[in-house]
């Protein structure tokens, strides 16, 4: 089961990796680029909503954070990369202060908490014109030399590649029951030691400064940025839609939802036209109905179901079988 | 178990290759053989959607005309639309769709500012040219970029205009700036503000707002305690509509409302259904086009705009008409579809007589469109400045809400 | 004197605008209260509600200020089948789908309109709307915001004395107490949440009616509603409809409060720290007495 | 020397006293039971020991080391295991990650995690439903589930929050005969009953007696049964009935 799940990931990032070799198109770099992105914000988006279970709907802030510190930063003369650091601190920075205040809420006042810290950020960015150049927006500069579409998205995969690593550490260590023990009941998890508070702020510290580094890779693709786009909640819920509908807490969810959903996005833009949404919003509305547990967890599910073994759907894995 | 889902996802992977492979290879044949693709952005979803279709409308009617004229180079003409979903990052995704999946050659679009200037590093990595009809932030010209060509007037010429005009007529002391919190209404702001510093015109406040809200009379209070003599509004057409209605309300009464154009210049403004009605009255704005223009064609096209869709043309739409023509024409002296070659073409272009005036690029890529001033009079723009296109005089000061 | 008298305009402006904030928090808050669910739709379905009326005016030269009844019929019936078809057979599920279900839905509707009604803006132009109603030298108020404010005022107790007084008032009360008990003593958990989603729809439904006279309509219009029904929500304490009333019209005062002292720029980012502010502080809520 | 000490404890909510000015102390090696009728306080005192809430007047001592201002977890890191009244499982976990959990406190290993899982489980009998989903259990099994949980973190003390609330007197007797042999474990316990007095006469070391938040009594389990004040308020009719 788990030998199989990383078995995809790998296959994938191989794939991915190996995309250059035929893939010629910039535009198709754009949109695989949109694909590994997404699959990596989701993946870190997946260590808060989906190991942890708290539903951020703010995760535009670390996203923002990271496209920012980069232009901000070396605005003021410091080297794109370390300003890309500097973003992602300062992604961490705003972790930290939005964990530390919204960790103690349960539910949806969380949600509501996390979507309202990101709103807060955008405005102040879009009335903030002289750090952040306010709604005329703010040139980015490219991270490579040749900063071309290939290789962002070449950076793209390699940072999906470092989420899913951390996700596979997470999900077979210590750390990860205990996030799965939030999830499922806290008080649960207090009653057996767990410094709940402590391990979700780990998890957001972790998931924002992936989130981070996907803000500035996808500002230095764009190379120009404003509030209204890094700083939107469209970020923040697409990064949980991504996850959720791939299948929340799973290894693989992210990655699938994002393969998916965003070539999906794609193509029927390019079939559909102005409809586009409308059929976007069916497929959501689909798979919610008929996928409860997410693409993955679904798939994982009915397997599981088919086989003899009867097994948790969020089953983590771990030295289970003895 | 373990194949069942391997297998599942190696058809995956396969699909995604595969559809990667054909969209590389099997589309870039056939555009060139007897069609000419143009690619289009726009916004034909989201919350500039309204604008998308003027643009859309707008460029459908010069399809019309070239294609019963006979096309181009012996070619239909097709334009190849991309939804930017009035999102920046969509809109630069649809410039690489555009170039490298449709292989077209020249590019029109977007529509805001915002988007527009978000795409302007992505055609000049890609060496495509890029025609903007509707983007007035000037900062979409800043990067000198030499793929880049503006139709319109851009927010300098706004308020340099503006400000003459103002000189005009007595040279007005205090101003106050309200404009939307966008790249659109920022950078007219910005620009406003060294115009008038320029021509001695105190700048006694100035407002940003969040766009599309149902209540500004609070904003409109605090411009009243500093009681201007001109008020300078950057916004589009639905707050413009707002902002005036509110203006009674709060009974705001400087000597001038000015304003950079958009929303104060759309042909809706002034009706009562669908803008501001009695409320547009006496209201001065920049402007790029009207309907009554002098410029050949003007009227024409009005009609086949009201005939397409049952309501009259604001401004967004004939610079869309006008930008495909521009394009279309670039392309016949060009004589090729090589990016390049047109946008060669494009510096060299010279179209005397459109409906949008002429057209001349200088050497950064920005058309000199003059800009007019109209005041709504009567519920009617006239054009007031300057006065060798004036048809009618400017009526100042604005009487008071009470005395109307 | 012209100081004090700028602030009692721009407090009486914001309570006039709040009386409708407080028709769409209510409806989010009767959502909220007795299914807990976040319903990310919310603006769209209020968008809807503009639309109705609107077209009720052109169609059938019907005011809005009777139209939003259709409005709100409409939107009762819609939000009902909402309920039993899309809502209901994921209940139970994790936040998640129900969250992302209406975020769907409200794609669906955002983009369905488009399709039928296109992406142009709409606005009617009633008389009324140059008619001022004129306190003292100082303070003017605008008639239509005037009647607006009376209509909401009035529906809004009328929700109230619903929720508090009626039969399937108080089962939606139970239920929000308490969901595992409620079908014990007898209630019909199903279609009392049903009822209760297309009533607190609806009510999103009227304020959109009611703000067509002095608004614009176009499809996307109400997504920034949606953000404020959930600062009423929060800050009236957890599904306390009287709650997010009374939150409706502080957000309108301070909204305008900001615009007049700050700037209107920073209206948005006030909304908000108060709410993360209040949140933190007192997480029942100002007015609430709901504990977390 | 006594593992837990109460001295004068109360806990108010609002106008409601929930425990009022209790004081006990429990030895190592000891099986306790709190008894008393539902909303008698023994959960509000679970609580108080496990540091969910925190005592308004007098103070908690356990292994000579004040614990009354204690978050849950610290007092779990200290070596007071909890279980609770209504089972809370980790629904979508297993049996076996369910107890992992607990023993997680001593290992940041999952291999170690799980191999003291497991001989938690064995302990209580549950090996063989150690692979199976945590929500398709039935209540027997959960209580004992709850109780891996609380065993697989070491606990010098473990609170048993209505230990056998639910199960039918052989089930009872079947997991109390369980705990009986804690304290061969090092385990001192603390369990909560309303009115299983079999389970009670046959296990207890020593019996504290509830009623509205006050202690009536104290003792081994014989002295309470025939200390009249308890026979009066809470046990009188009830331990007549079983007939002991």
């Amino acid at each position: 089961m788990r030998r199989a799940q990383l078995l995809i990931a790998i296959l994938f990032l191989i794939l991915g990796l190996a995309a250059p070799l035929v893939v010629r198109s910039d535009y198709l770099f754009q949109v695989l680029f949109r694909v590994f992105l997404f699959a990596a914000l989701g993946l870190a988006w997946n260590l808060v909503g989906g190991y942890a279970g708290q539903l951020s709907l703010g995760h535009a802030a670390y996203f923002g954070a990271g496209a920012y510190g980069l232009a901000v930063f070396s605005k003021a003369g410091i080297h794109p990369w370390l300003a890309l650091l500097l973003g992602v601190l300062l992604a961490v920075l705003f972790a930290a202060l939005i964990g530390g205040v919204s960790f103690r809420l349960r539910g949806p006042y969380f949600t509501l908490a996390t979507i309202a810290f990101a709103e807060v950020l955008r405005v102040a960015a879009k009335n903030l014109a002289a750090v952040t150049g306010g709604d005329v927006g703010l040139q980015v500069p490219g991270l490579f030399v040749k900063s071309s579409g290939r290789s962002l998205y070449l950076a793209a995969v390699l940072l999906t590649a470092v989420a899913l690593c951390i996700t596979a550490w997470v999900s077979r260590s210590k750390f990860g029951y205990y996030l799965m023990a939030i999830r499922e009941d806290e008080d649960t998890a207090l009653s057996v030691g767990v410094n709940a508070t402590r391990c979700k702020l780990r998890a957001l510290l972790i998931s924002a400064a992936l989130t981070a580094l996907g803000g500035g890779l996808y500002g230095s693709l764009f190379l120009f940025i404003v509030p209204d786009q890094v700083l939107s909640i469209d970020i923040s819920s697409e990064m949980a839609i991504v996850a959720m509908l791939g299948g929340a807490g799973t290894f693989l969810g992210p990655l699938i939802g994002s393969v998916i959903l965003e070539s999906a996005a794609e193509l029927l833009k390019n079939i559909f036209h102005e409809a586009h949404l409308l059929i976007y919003g069916l497929l959501i509305v689909l798979v919610v109905l008929f996928l409860p547990e997410g693409i993955a967890g679904t798939l994982a599910h009915r397997l599981r179901r088919k086989s003899a073994i009867a097994a948790p759907p969020f089953k983590a894995p771990g030295p289970v079988s003895s | 178990m373990r194949s069942a889902h391997a297998s599942s996802a190696a058809v995956l992977a396969c699909a995604l290759a595969l559809t990667g492979c054909q969209g590389g290879v099997s589309q870039k044949g056939e555009g060139s053989r007897n069609k000419i693709k143009i690619g289009t952005i726009t916004s034909l979803t989201g919350s500039n959607a309204a604008f998308g279709q003027a643009h859309k409308n707008g460029y459908a009617i010069a399809l019309d005309e070239l294609n019963s004229r006979g096309g181009l180079l012996g070619k239909t003409v097709e334009l190849d639309y991309y939804d930017d979903q009035s999102r920046p990052d969509q809109a630069v995704q649809g410039v690489s769709k555009l170039v490298d999946l449709d292989n077209v050659p020249i590019i029109l679009g977007a529509y805001s500012s915002e988007n527009t200037r978000a795409i302007v590093p992505a055609v000049t990595q890609k060496q495509v040219p890029l025609l903007m009809p509707t983007a007035t932030a000037d900062n979409v010209m800043e990067t000198g970029s030499p793929w880049t060509f503006r139709i319109c007037a851009g927010s300098g010429a706004y308020a340099t205009a503006t400000v003459a005009f103002l000189k005009g007529m007595g040279a007005p002391k205090t101003m106050a700036i309200i404009y939307e919190n966008t790249n659109f209404g920022q950078s007219n702001a910005q620009a406003m503000q060294a115009a008038a510093k320029q021509a001695g015109i105190e700048v006694v406040d100035t407002e940003a707002y969040q766009a599309s809200t149902p209540d500004y009379k609070a904003l409109l209070q605090r411009v009243k305690a500093r009681s201007p003599a001109v008020i300078y509004f950057a916004s589009y057409l639905l707050d413009a509509s707002t902002l005036m209605r509110q203006a009674e309300q709060v009974g705001l009464n400087p000597a001038y409302y000015t304003s950079a154009g958009t929303g104060f210049a759309a042909a809706e403004f002034p009706t009562p259904d669908k803008g501001a009605g009695r409320n547009a009255e006496y209201t001065f704005s920049v402007s790029q086009w009207l309907p009554s223009a002098k410029w050949k064609g003007s009227k024409e096209f009005d009609d086949k705009y009201v005939q397409r869709t049952g309501s009259h043309p604001a401004y967004h739409a004939i610079e869309a008409y006008i930008t495909l023509l521009a394009a279309a024409e670039a392309i016949k002296k060009a004589n090729s579809t090589d990016p390049k070659a047109i946008r060669d073409a494009l510096k060299q272009l010279d179209m005397p007589e459109t409906t949008f005036g002429p057209i001349r690029f200088d050497p950064k890529g920005q058309n000199q469109h003059p800009v007019l001033i109209t005041q709504v009079q009567g519920g009617q723009y006239k054009v007031v400045w300057p006065a060798d296109a004036a048809e009618s005089k400017p009526i100042i000061p604005t009487p008071p809400w009470t005395k109307r | 004197m012209e100081r004090f008298f700028s602030a009692l305009q721009a407090i009486l402006n914001g309570v006039l605008t709040g009386s409708l904030y407080a028709l769409i928090g209510m409806g989010m808050a009767l959502i909220f209260g007795v299914m807990r669910i976040v319903n990310f739709a919310h603006g769209a379905f209020m968008m809807v509600g503009m639309y109705v009326t609107y077209l009720l005016f052109q169609g059938a030269g019907l005011n809005p200020y009777f139209g939003f009844i259709g409005s709100a019929m409409f939107l009762f019936l819609l939000g009902y089948l909402f309920y039993r078809g899309l809502l209901k057979p994921i209940r139970g599920r994790s936040d998640f789908m129900q969250i992302l279900l209406t975020l769907g839905f409200g794609l669906i509707l955002t983009d369905g309109i488009q399709l039928l009604f296109g992406a142009d803006y709409h606005q009617i132009n009633l008389p009324l709307l140059g008619k001022n109603l004129r306190l003292g030298s100082q303070i003017s108020l605008n008639a239509p915001w005037l009647i607006s404010f009376g209509i909401a005022l009035m529906l809004g107790a009328l929700l109230y004395f619903f929720v508090m007084h009626t039969m399937l008032g108080r089962a939606a009360r139970a239920i929000a107490q308490n969901r595992y008990a409620a079908p014990l003593m007898g209630i019909n958990v199903d279609r009392v949440q049903a009822l209760s989603f297309g009533i607190g729809v609806a009510a999103a439904g009227v304020a959109g009616g009611l703000l067509l006279p002095v608004f614009y309509l176009y499809p996307t219009v109400g997504d920034q509603f949606t953000l404020k029904a959930f600062v009423m929500v929060v800050l009236g304490g957890m599904g306390s409809i009287q709650g997010a009333a009374m939150a409706g019209l502080v957000l309108g005062v301070v909204e305008n409060l900001t615009s007049l002292y700050w700037g209107n720029e920073w209206a948005l980012a006030v909304d908000f720290v108060i709410f993360l502010s209040v949140l933190s502080l007192r997480p029942s809520g100002i007015f609430g007495s709901q504990r977390v | 020397m006594a593992l837990l000490e109460l001295n004068r404890v109360s806990k108010r909510f609002g106008g409601l006293l929930a425990v009022n000015q209790v004081s006990f102390s429990i030895n190592e090696g000891v099986v306790a039971f709190i008894v008393g009728p539902n909303g008698a306080g023994k959960t509000t005192l679970f609580n108080l020991i496990a540091g969910v809430f925190h005592p308004d007047e007098g103070n908690i001592h356990f292994a000579s080391k004040e614990i009354s201002q204690l978050s849950p977890d610290r007092a779990v890191h200290l070596g007071i295991g909890r279980t609770f009244q209504i089972v809370r499982p980790l629904r979508n976990l297993s049996v076996l990650e369910n107890t992992m959990l607990g023993a997680f406190l001593h290992t940041r290993s999952p291999a170690k995690a799980a191999e003291e899982a497991e001989k938690v489980l064995r302990f209580l009998q549950m090996g063989n439903a150690m692979h199976l989903p945590a929500r398709g259990l039935s209540l027997p099994m959960l209580k004992r589930l709850e109780i891996a949980r609380a065993l697989a973190t070491r606990p010098k003390l473990i609170l048993l929050d209505e230990v056998v609330a639910g199960l039918s007197t052989s089930e009872a007797l079947a997991l109390a005969e369980l705990l009986r042999r804690l304290p061969e474990w090092g385990i001192s316990a603390v369990a909560g009953v309303e009115h299983v007095m079999q389970v009670v006469m046959r296990m207890a070391d020593r019996v504290i007696v509830l009623d509205h938040g006050t202690m009536i009594g104290e003792g081994t389990p014989q002295e309470m049964v025939r200390k009249p004040e308890v026979i009066e308020a809470y046990l009188g009719s009830k331990y007549k009935e079983l007939g002991l």
